[in-house]
């Protein structure tokens, strides 16, 4: 039983093993982000930050920051060997071009469908905040789109739906859904579950989920990088 | 042609109602002192457009604009880093058009490279495709997306000599050298100005034909103290471990 | 009378007064390149070279030249102070955006009409050569367009017709014409001769030309700079 | 990741029929080496794209290829310099497709880019219109103009490391950085490879994500003898006057 482990923490370590060496990946913002803690060795993987930059690397410390080079949340960044810069243009030329081999995004909502909503919450009658970013953009033109979301929300309601209540991101789009209880890839045919966190059997797992799912012959246990 | 001017002399031109487009991403790039100026002159029932909004948790570059509700209209990818803008919107003061930031600066480029409009099948199946014309071709449905300009663009760029050719630094191009070709009058707000021949001709990002005015902004020096300060403030950068 | 002076020479020579100070122009190959060499002092102009460049100055000597550094001719060039380097599509932004003031070019005709035939001459059934490289992006996105051209063509049939014969490069886009003989406006109500070569009169210029035109009644005699 | 390869490995996988891009401007910017494996494996109903033809006068560059009748088809802005491919066109060997340059950059963008095409006015009333859609938007007409693809991009550049990143030098940038971006198999011949981590990230011309080989054109002393050669020997540079 992995039960100590935070959710997030869980997420971004299961989300860690979807990285391939050699891809080029963009991380959405919050869970996604702390997926580049836990990226298994011999994973080289190229980060691009959507303002405009390929090959970023860790937080700098106090001192050795540059006004000039911060990440698509104003995070101060370095920049590794190999970097490039460029504008959003060319940026959003990589992603929607399909030159981005796996994006991992953060989701208030997914569904059986592989729609993922993530950008919309009802502030007043039509009207919307935050705003979509780049990730409309990101599910339209990575090769691997990755949903990363808790299970379920403080009251206990399933966010793997069968069908998104908020305004969706994109229709079809989600290659797998990573909660902290469990990874399903997104067929033709419906949602497959793959992996069950440690001590969940698939009925228990369904009675807590709205989407409706199948079990794959080869389900195994929930792992997670190190 | 020596295109060096007063940042005074620029913003007094700016009309209550204006179109502005202003450079950078959560205020990296951002052109600060214009911004500044703007807010002091007051103008209002702007429209502004932006890729992003402030830098997270208001109070820097752009969050002023919408403290003072000088803003009526709001074109952009992202909001939710500025918690005046949104208590504008909930407030029903600010209206926002949102686009994905590709189509965001697709349409900006689309309206300085003389394009009639991009075709794209990002946002289908989405709020935004909502009042847009769509287009089949080849069995593919593809959204258009028609150019968009302004009365002024105000970019960030490092260096900039007399002349408006403009030298970026780092990550800080963003939709600075797109937005600086669809205004009617570009001003670069730069670090420092040089002699023209000073720049080298392959690390100019905007050339000088997109530029109408050069400005002086903060210096180098107070440009890194800011973000410095801003970063350290905010809990981003953290002071190196004492030694053990 | 200036019957002395090359055909060639006259147009260029008349072409650089079209030429303001401050301007981003764009000389076409043949005649306009030859414009460069007569702007008159006082007048700073920005050349542009369609395929990436901005500020170039005159061919280097032997020795001073470099591999990488090239006009839209294949030709070696200099780079003045205050140039700058761009791709083919930043370059293309700048003309179809309206970001250039003027361009000269050569044309095979033109009409009354204000349209240009420069890039198609049939070699064999529907089959053209050479192209119309940069030429109609050039008539479509520059505010000013200046076509030059001879009179009057080898065996003496009038280039300035009633309508182009051949295919065109743009329609409607021409704002003047210079040939040896004459200087036209393009303006909606057709062309308007502005200029005239000394020794000719309205009349015998009428004789030698396909198109009709009114004449202006500040006709003045075609000027030459130095 | 090591994207270092053999150019005769890379050209080993090219087929019959094959759509191939190649940067460079009448030989300035172009991947000679590239090209001269590519004529010497004599592949043949090749379509080639490329923003114009060879070096004014034919026997440089591009023009092997046409003068051995190994392009079936040729889509271009500018086929005048190469008495080779007007040769072929007369004798009816050769298809050549023309487009606007602007519109032919703007193509390939679009294909990279991931956009389903651009609306541009520039052809209208021309023979670039036929068989082409129209669009009207708010009273104006535009044409579609639609993505265009290909199997291999072929590019020149200065440097590039193991990497894929390029580095390009002086003018010699034209239609490669957009090329790259939309192709299958992208490789960048350049006169130097240096290890990552030895080009300044601004400087990179094309990041290594469009980059799927890396191969060694002709050294940059070489690269500068070359084009001496052929500049002087086409008259384009003269000796210096002889002191007086």
């Amino acid at each position: 039983m992995e039960s100590v482990i935070d959710p997030k923490d869980a997420i971004a370590r299961r989300a860690a093993y979807e990285l391939a060496d050699g891809e080029i990946v963009n991380l959405g913002f919050g869970m996604p982000t702390a997926v580049a803690n836990h990226i298994p060795p011999g994973v080289d993987v190229i980060l691009q930050s959507e303002n405009g930059c390929l090959m970023f690397g860790p937080t700098p410390r106090l001192g050795q920051q540059d006004a000039d080079v911060a990440n698509a949340g104003g995070q101060p960044i370095t920049l590794l060997p190999g970097a490039s810069i460029f504008d959003l243009a060319t940026s959003f030329a990589i992603i929607r071009g399909g030159h981005v081999d796996t994006t991992i995004l953060g989701a208030l909502e997914v569904d059986q469908e592989g729609c993922i909503a993530n950008w919309a919450m009802p502030v007043a009658p039509g009207k919307y905040s935050p705003g979509m970013g780049g990730a409309m953009d990101l599910v339209g033109g990575a090769r691997k789109v990755v949903a990363v979301l808790q299970h379920t929300d403080k009251k206990g309601n399933s966010k793997v739906l069968k069908k998104c209540t908020l305004p969706v991101t994109g229709r079809g789009v989600l290659d797998r859904i990573i909660t902290e209880k469990a990874v399903f890839d997104v067929t033709p045919n419906g949602l497959v579950l793959t992996e069950i966190a440690a001590g969940l059997t698939p009925d228990e797992l369904k009675s807590m989920t709205d989407a409706e799912f199948s079990v794959s012959p080869d389900l195994c246990e929930y792992r997670l990088c190190a | 042609m020596n295109k060096v001017m007063q940042l005074d002399d620029v913003v007094a031109g700016i009309e209550d109602g204006a179109t502005i487009m202003f450079g950078g991403f959560l205020g990296v790039g951002s052109p600060l002192k214009s911004i500044e100026k703007i807010v002091a002159k007051g103008v209002k029932d702007l429209t502004v457009v932006s890729v992003v909004n402030s830098y997270p948790g208001g109070g820097f570059d752009l969050a002023p604009l919408f403290a003072k509700r000088q803003v009526k209209k709001f074109i952009t990818a992202h909001t939710g880093t500025c918690p005046e803008a949104i208590e504008a919107l909930k407030a029903g003061d600010l209206e926002i058009e949102f686009f994905p930031m590709g189509t965001w600066i697709e349409k900006i480029r689309a309206a300085g490279a003389g394009l009639g409009g991009v075709l794209t099948p990002i946002g289908l199946g989405t709020l935004v495709e909502e009042g847009k014309r769509h287009i089949e071709i080849d069995g593919r449905t593809y959204l258009i997306e028609m150019p968009l300009r302004a009365d002024y663009a105000f970019i960030a760029g490092a260096r900039a000599d007399t002349s408006g050719n403009v030298e970026y630094r780092g990550v800080s191009l963003n939709s600075n050298p797109v937005i600086a070709t669809a205004a009617d009058f570009t001003v670069a707000e730069v670090n420092e100005i040089v002699p023209v021949g000073e720049i080298d001709p392959a690390r100019v990002g905007t050339p000088c034909v997109f530029v109408k005015a050069v400005v002086q902004g903060h210096s180098p020096a107070e440009h890194q103290s800011i973000f410095e300060r801003l970063w350290v403030n905010t809990g981003r950068l953290q002071a190196p471990a004492t030694a053990a």
